[in-house]
């Protein structure tokens, strides 16, 4: 199956390279988006997970099917919303039409190299496809005409890539340690799910402490997370969606998969543990902290990914079974809510030409589609029902006041606080009445509004109805990471 | 697999190994741009004398394929690169430093040894075969949180590529003493590692400089792009001003 | 209810208005007495009520229904609050009638509406004396409430009638106890029904008056109302002070002779504390307003004391 | 049959929410449409409710999984559905109040939004005394938390609702964090969220009981939690006001009351807790509203003292209960739930009314009001109602509840321990001294409102309402006027004979002197009757100037209460020479120092702040210290693997 999605990335990058009119290269991106969810949406039903290609190295599961199809779904609205938002960068300057060629050639790489990053079973390959997509994550930032974006871009990758770098560290002693016990080296990951147990604890468990520091970079965890409110902010909306909604995730689903492995080792698995639950509550703390001064909308959403980041750590952390369901449920969620705010806030960043609280004025009237899509956003991402994040975020909470109490508390304080942030911003920006200003209203292109009308019903309709083929999904994922 | 025990020449490795981290303090201290690349590129040259000398020791051949690669990658290409960008910012001194002077920065590179040391004790005697396998991969670690030093404490960014690289080479010089990775992970790695040190390096060219050499570097280049970014860039600072 | 009880409402309440308007004139003749004056004849009030109801009623232009309704309501609230406090014959306790927390409202309500009559004309006096009058009623509240939860405490019953009865039939006259609620009684009698130190019944200087400035503008039959209804409330307060503590000749059965006898000796015990009043109300300056409450701490320490006895003792 | 009733409410309530959104910017025949629906909608819930009251029986509805083992599910007995009905009530008198009160706002889209919203509001209380877990008791609560954030929000452009707006979401969201906390650790104990007795030990059950304690409190008003409502409550339309003081914060009780009675087994100095923070509640809410112009956030603060009341009785109930008395604990119980839905009933009447007069004078300040009762008289009328229940006299409603109390806290002579008696008496004192304080802030209230000269001109030109603005307030005043003359038959016919009097004849009685007593002196006593002007010294014509003000109403009680309100003077002064001498000019201040604002919210606010700040300034905009932190981060790795592996 696999080799039918890389026929189709491979040629919507030829097409790409080739067409010449931006509404042709959008409609290719579309496409390929398509491609990767009927990818993953042929594999979910017909059974054919998991599955093994290139000797082993890549190895399709339900896991990697989950992500790349969340991937596959945000990069599809991102492509779709590109294709309005783009055009109205060029309109102002900000992006060349030229560019726009190298624009559409990362965005597909990206999908492309997100979706090998799913598929790797090889740990050493998951890292080179993770710090591919940082690269092209990076160039998507710098691609706009500013030095400010250089300037984030920047940020983005030394943070990232040095921190990649303690992570290959990891890899190397995972390496001797399973060439010490196993005799021949491997880093294929159900192999080393399989022999987990027979590992020396000490080692693994630092290997693990390396390799976290990388994928914590990438998902956002403070105290790693300084480049992305920069690269939030700087970056296209589209591609600010990308990288909350997706990128995160890698990180995200590189911890879990290491941290399955730890969990396998009874040695282990406490101090790993306890290792998450300290970065979460930090990457909390310093999120909802940080929310409660700032004056810019994206970098306000930006911190909340951290937060949410910390709390999906604090949810792998606890590692039962339902608490990691939950979590993998959160990633959905968060994916989807975090999704919205940006294409939103990207619509208002097109009104105003800026994201800070000082220039949103009579949005309300101005931009009642992005209007209502950051305000039912904000209160999603926040946790009211019935968003989608609210079932989330309890069930997750329901598991960590089963772990500990003062945690529980300590959670509970930093996500009021993180509300409280957002509600401060929100109402900021939406009671900012100006009579006697006279801008004029930004024409959102219809392919802008679409995907924000899209995940509103996406985030409230999954809030209320829970879609049952993925329980089972999920459960498979679950079970098939050891928990 | 590397036999157990000292390998013969051990005190010849063992030189080679204080000669890599006297290039990394060298990278530390220098304000000089052309002699950080060039001592970047003594560092690297060193390290596949390590890989051919381990080779000589054990003779793996993958090691050798190692030293080849890294050759050409790191003692030719991406010094190569950094010079021809180096040239086209036209900057050739690094003066700043942020947080750390240079001699702190040796101080506390004394020190991270000694905790290198101490944190990997436990873990590297259940791994490592000899004592000098020990030591290479300390000092390889070592070698990393100074290139990370580097990163931090010096203010332009063709620097901290440099820095990125020195750990770079760190963790190389971890894991050829510790095990061998597969060839062809190593050669992903190095095309991974060229493109972002590319992609960082010209970005680079856009913030290393005060606005004013900003505007005559950018004239010389003669890049459209470039200025136009530049003209941007006046237009914003002439708004905020 | 039956028609005992019937019984007992009429003949309370007949006794309550006719002998009320009384002790407002022997209070005075006392006072006036104390001070070297002759004072007015003893009927005085009655003579007054009587002209008052010949006379034309005054409205001002700023009034409303309030003005009109509030004197009725009193007189109606204080009638139906006398059915609480038996002067002579003490009824079968019914349907909770004796109630201490509604005699307190019931008198809460006339006072409420009497205050807003105040501010209805829209006059300076009015809105002072309805504004100190609440502000000496709330303060006063708790003192009420705690001598009346003393007086629970000391009979285990929250119903006047109830305590009347047990009082009627105890051996022991003088409870140590309750001789020391005697003291928040009485000065809740002198609050409540607006005399010196906490207020001057005769003045009609700004300063002073808080109940008078009130009712200033009444006028006709209203004012006699309102004259009647203060007599009347200042007779069920003296009426409760006296069958706690003095309980001789109360009674229980419905016979002509012990009816004469209970009706008389209240009378006659009536005027004795009117006379004490009197002394008392001669014998002091008036307070500064917010002087008041250290008067009325006063109160709340016996009332304090009281259940203190009763809960340690 | 029952629970289809419950269906066709929910489904009717919910249609209008949706219903006026759909056609957002539409005419208005939507939103009177919903109206309608939720009218109907309320109807049913009221017969639905007094049906299950009346029969005692329990209904259980089908439950609805939102996620795997998330449920939300319905059961009604008789304790929810007595909140079901006194929602039901209040809310249709305030949706009746809505059809024309609604139309002052411009723009139909605003209109329509408010009409949603209220539905909303009003469903969400419902299913929360509905639900029969606690996922679903949070899960609505949240719904209701934020639809009623989004409507005191609803005036969004004035800088005092933003304040108002963000203060309540906060302290919601802090309830929201305590019940959370509660909830998660009765189900971390339990391993279950059904809403039933759980057994758990001593130290838990204590600790989450002060958890849930803590986030009702905060809902209900509870001093020190009660900052927000007076905020809140001013700043929402008088509708929603209503809505909010009448039943949102009774929702609070009912959680209060289910969860300690219901699912745990309450301590004697739970019991003591609650006593005591009703008590100070009970005397601050009061005291803080005497000195109040705002007419609604005097109101406001009469619902603190009001809350404070109920949790009197609540807590007096839970000690009396543990002390083997239940027939005193049983008049307190019902003393409290009945002064619930009295409340419920005088409050949104007066919110009510109050709203119309800010609707047709345009001020919220009573200084500004004056002679409304006879350009409003049906209004005044109503408010009059209102505020003669509200400070307690008979034979209105709110006098049968404070009675009710009042006797039960006069009977704890019957207790043993002589602390709880102390605290028993102090705590009738407090009562005592509270309810006289309302009545005199009420003949403050209606008198300087409604009475005399009008004070301004809008006052001057205010007319009376139209038809809907009173038929609401009407059935509520009704509603004041037969609770509490009918309490003694409403009490028995539900099978509780209480020894309380029965006002039925009292009020019989007080009709009969007042008509007797006018007929007397009709036929005894002259009737000529003359209009003059008001005695003022001899100055002829008295204008609305010469009133007594509101601020010299309440002057002798703030000056002897001095030592709560606690002024604070602020001084400046420059002066010519430096021995400071020769004075150029100066200004003196006095406030009121808002101690609660001043000790508890702002040292909280400013910590947070300041660490806020603290931690902002990590994100430098500097990549050297961005790369500093990922050294560190990897230096605290090579510790934390030298250290704990």
């Amino acid at each position: 199956m696999l080799q039918y999605y890389l026929l189709a990335a491979f040629a919507a990058l030829a097409l790409t390279q080739f067409l010449k009119s931006h509404k042709a290269m959008n409609l290719v991106a579309i496409a390929h988006a398509i491609a990767c969810i009927a990818f993953a949406a042929c594999l979910q039903y017909s059974g054919a997970i998991p599955v093994y290609y290139l000797e082993n190295n890549l190895y399709i599961d339900a896991l990697s099917t989950y992500e790349i199809f969340i991937a596959g779904t945000i990069f599809l609205l991102a492509a779709v919303y590109a294709g309005g938002h783009a055009e109205s960068l060029i309109k102002i300057g900000i992006l060349e039409r030229k560019n726009l060629k190298g624009y559409y050639l990362s965005f597909n790489a990206l999908l492309l190299f997100t979706v090998l990053a799913f598929s790797s079973n090889n740990l050493a390959l998951f890292w080179i496809f993770a710090e591919l997509t940082t690269f092209f994550t990076a160039f998507l930032i710098a691609i706009l005409n500013s030095k400010k974006n250089i300037d984030a871009s920047l940020k983005y990758i030394f943070v990232t890539s040095t921190a990649m770098l303690f992570s290959f560290i990891g890899l190397i002693l995972l390496f001797a340690l399973t060439e010490k016990t196993l005799g021949t080296g491997t880093l294929n990951w159900d192999v080393l799910l399989k022999n987990a147990k027979t590992f020396p604890a000490a080692p693994l468990a630092a290997s693990f402490a390396f390799m976290f520091l990388g994928y914590a970079a990438k998902s956002g965890i403070a105290p790693l997370h300084t480049s992305l409110p920069h690269a939030y902010s700087k970056a296209p909306s589209a591609v600010s969606a990308i990288i909350s909604a997706v990128m995160l995730n890698i990180g995200i689903y590189g911890i879990l998969r290491i941290y399955s492995i730890t969990r396998q080792n009874p040695g282990s698995a406490a101090t790993c543990s306890n290792l998450l639950i300290a970065f979460g509550i930090l990457s909390l703390f310093i999120a909802a902290f940080s929310m409660l001064q700032q004056k810019n909308l994206k970098k306000l959403i930006a911190f909340s990914s951290t937060e949410h980041a910390g709390l999906m750590l604090i949810g792998i952390g606890i590692g039962t079974p339902i608490a990691i369901y939950w979590t993998l449920y959160h990633v959905l969620a968060h994916s989807l809510t975090k999704a919205l705010l940006f294409l939103s806030a990207g619509i208002l960043n097109r009104q105003y030409d800026s994201n800070k609280i000082e220039n949103i004025k009579n949005a309300l009237k101005l931009q009642p589609l992005a209007s209502a899509g950051l305000i039912l956003g904000s209160l999603a991402i926040i946790g009211i029902p019935p968003a989608i994040v609210f079932i989330t975020k309890f069930s997750i909470l329901v598991q960590v006041a089963k772990f500990s109490t003062i945690l529980l508390i300590a959670v509970l304080l930093l996500l009021l606080l993180a509300a409280a942030g957002f509600a401060l911003f929100i109402t900021a920006i939406f009671t900012r009445i100006d009579e006697n200003d006279v801008m004029r209203r930004y024409p959102t292109p219809v392919r802008m509004k679409i995907p924000v009308i899209i995940l509103i019903i996406l985030v409230y309709g999954l809030g209320l109805f829970f879609p049952q083929p993925l329980d089972g999904a999920l459960n498979s994922i679950v079970s098939g990471l050891g928990f | 697999m590397i036999a157990s025990g000292l390998p013969a020449g051990g005190d010849w490795i063992e030189a080679l190994l204080v000669m890599v981290l006297v290039t990394g303090a060298f990278v530390v201290t220098r304000k000089d741009l052309l002699s950080l690349v060039s001592a970047y590129q003594l560092q690297s040259l060193l390290l596949s004398v390590i890989a051919v000398s381990l080779y000589l020791s054990n003779g793996s051949e993958m090691l050798l394929y190692l030293a080849v690669l890294t050759v050409t990658s790191k003692v030719i290409l991406i010094p190569y690169a950094i010079k021809k960008i180096q040239k086209e910012i036209k900057i050739s001194r690094d003066i700043d430093f942020h947080y750390l002077s240079p001699m702190e920065s040796i101080t506390a590179m004394i020190f991270l040894i000694l905790l290198v040391y101490g944190s990997f004790t436990k873990i590297l005697r259940e791994l490592s075969p000899g004592d000098l396998f020990y030591l290479g991969a300390v000092f390889g670690i070592s070698l990393t949180l100074m290139g990370m030093l580097i990163t931090f404490s010096r203010k332009k960014v063709i620097t901290k590529v440099i820095g990125y690289l020195t750990m770079e080479n760190g963790v190389l010089l971890f894991s050829l003493f510790l095990t061998e990775l597969p060839f062809m992970i190593e050669v992903l790695v190095m095309i991974d590692l060229f493109m972002i040190v590319l992609l960082a390096a010209i970005l680079s060219i856009g913030v290393d400089s005060s606005v004013e050499e900003f505007r005559e570097k950018f004239n010389a280049i003669h890049i459209p792009r470039l200025q136009k970014r530049f003209e941007h860039l006046r237009k914003r600072n002439g708004e905020e001003a | 209810m039956n028609a005992s009880f019937l019984l007992y409402a009429l003949l309370n309440t007949v006794l309550v208005v006719l002998l009320s308007p009384f002790y407002m004139g022997l209070i005075k003749i006392v006072k006036a007495r104390a001070q070297g004056r002759r004072g007015p004849p003893l009927l005085q009030p009655y003579y007054n009520l009587s002209k008052l109801l010949k006379k034309e009623r005054i409205y001002s232009k700023n009034t409303s229904a309030i003005m009109r309704a509030t004197p009725y309501i009193n007189i109606a609230v204080m009638l139906v609050a006398s059915l609480c406090i038996p002067l002579a014959l003490i009824p079968t306790p019914t349907d909770g009638i004796g109630n201490v927390i509604l005699f307190l409202y019931m008198l809460a309500l006339a006072k409420f509406f009497m205050a807003l009559s105040g501010l209805d004309a829209g006059g300076t006096f009015g809105g002072m004396g309805s504004s100190r009058e609440m502000s000496i009623s709330a303060i006063i509240e708790p003192i009420t409430i705690i001598a009346f939860a003393a007086l629970s405490f000391s009979l285990h019953t929250t119903d006047f009638h109830q305590m009347f009865l047990e009082r009627a039939g105890a051996t022991a006259f003088l409870n140590p106890g309750l001789l020391l609620i005697a003291i928040p009684l009485f000065i809740v009698l002198i609050v409540e029904t607006s005399r010196v130190p906490v207020d001057n019944p005769e003045t009609h200087l700004e300063l002073t008056m808080v109940h008078e400035a009130m009712v200033l503008e009444y006028s006709g039959r209203d004012l006699a109302l309102m004259e009647l209804s203060h007599a009347i409330k200042q007779t069920l307060y003296m009426a409760v002070l006296i069958n706690i503590l003095l309980p001789w000749g109360l009674t229980s059965e419905l016979t002509v002779a012990g009816i004469l006898i209970a009706a008389a000796a209240f009378a006659l015990k009536a005027g004795l504390l009117s006379f004490v009043t009197g002394l008392v109300e001669s014998s002091m300056a008036k307070m500064r307003f917010f002087n008041l409450p250290s008067l009325f701490m006063i109160a709340f320490f016996f009332s304090i004391l009281t259940i203190w006895l009763e809960v340690f003792g | 049959m029952l629970s289809t009733a419950f269906y066709v409410g929910a489904a009717l309530l919910l249609l209008g929410t949706v219903l006026p959104l759909v056609r957002i910017g539409g005419d208005g025949v939507m939103r009177r449409i919903a109206l309608f629906f939720s009218m109907l909608a309320l109807l049913v819930f009221i017969s639905f409710s007094v049906f299950i009251l009346y029969t005692n029986q329990q209904v259980y509805l089908a439950p609805y999984g939102i996620a795997p083992g998330l449920v939300l599910s319905f059961r009604i007995d008789r304790l929810a559905a007595f909140f079901i009905l006194l929602i039901s009530v209040v809310a249709l008198s305030a949706s009746i109040y809505s059809v024309q009160y609604i139309g002052h706002w411009h723009g139909e889209k605003r209109k329509n939004i408010l009409t949603g919203l209220m539905n909303l509001f009003i469903a969400a209380m419902l299913f929360v005394v509905s639900s029969a877990n606690m996922f679903a008791f949070l899960f609505f609560w949240e719904i209701m938390s934020m639809s009623s954030f989004a409507l005191v929000l609803f005036e969004y452009e004035k800088p005092e609702t933003r304040k108002a707006g963000l203060f309540y979401f906060i302290m919601t969201q802090l309830s929201t964090l305590f019940l959370t906390a509660g909830f998660l650790g009765l189900n971390a104990v339990t391993g279950s969220f059904a809403i039933q007795p759980a057994d758990i030990g001593t130290g838990a059950a204590g600790v989450v009981f002060l958890a849930l304690f803590v986030g009702f409190g905060i809902k209900a008003g509870v001093i020190p939690f009660h900052k927000w409502l007076p905020y809140a409550h001013t700043a929402s339309p008088s509708n929603i006001s209503a809505l909010m003081s009448g039943v949102m914060i009774k929702v609070a009780i009912y959680g209060l009351m289910r969860f300690t009675l219901t699912v745990l087994q309450p301590e004697t100095w739970w019991g003591v807790l609650i006593l005591v923070a009703g008590t100070l509640s009970a005397i601050l809410g009061v005291i803080y509203a005497l000195k109040e112009h705002d007419i609604k956030r005097l109101l406001a603060y009469h619902s603190i003292e009001n809350i404070g009341i109920i949790l009197i009785g609540f807590g007096a109930y839970i000690i009396f209960t543990n002390n083997n008395l239940p027939d005193i604990a049983m008049l307190c119980l019902l003393g409290s739930l009945f002064h619930v839905l009295n409340h419920a009933v005088f409050k949104s009447l007066l919110f009510l009314t109050a709203g119309s007069v800010v609707y047709r004078t345009g001020e919220r300040n009573i200084e500004d009001m004056g002679g409304l009762v006879k350009r409003m008289p049906y209004t005044a009328l109503f408010f009059l109602v209102g505020a003669v229940s509200i400070s307690g006299l008979p034979p209105f409603n709110g006098f049968v509840s404070e009675l009710m109390i009042f006797t039960a806290l006069l009977q704890s002579y019957a207790l043993v321990d002589p602390f709880m008696k102390v605290l028993m008496l102090s705590s009738l004192a407090i009562l005592a001294l509270t309810s006289a304080l309302a009545s005199a802030c009420f003949v403050k209230a209606f008198g300087i409102t409604f009475l005399a000269a009008p004070r301004s001109d809008n006052a001057k030109n205010a007319k009376e309402v139209g038809k809907y603005m009173l038929l609401g307030p009407m059935i509520l005043a009704f509603l004041c006027m037969s609770l509490g003359i009918f309490s003694y038959q409403i009490f028995a016919g539900a099978g509780y004979v209480l020894p309380i009097p029965d006002l039925l004849l009292i009020g019989s009685f007080l009709a009969a002197a007042y008509v007797l007593a006018w007929f007397v002196l009709k036929n005894v006593s002259s009737s000529a009757e003359r209009m003059g002007e008001t005695w003022g010294c001899g100055i002829l014509t008295q204008t609305g100037r010469n009133e007594y003000t509101a601020s010299g109403y309440s002057q002798p009680i703030v000056r002897i209460f001095s030592s709560i309100y606690r002024t604070k003077e602020v001084r400046e002064a420059t002066y010519f020479d430096e021995s400071k001498s020769l004075f150029v000019q100066g200004s003196a201040e006095i406030h009121l120092v808002k101690f609660f604002e001043e000790a508890l919210y702002l040292p909280i606010a400013r910590l947070v702040n300041s660490l806020s700040e603290k931690v902002s300034r990590l994100q430098n905009w500097n990549l050297d210290t961005y790369l500093a932190y990922v050294f560190i981060a990897a230096v605290l790795i090579m510790v934390y693997v030298g250290w704990f592996i």
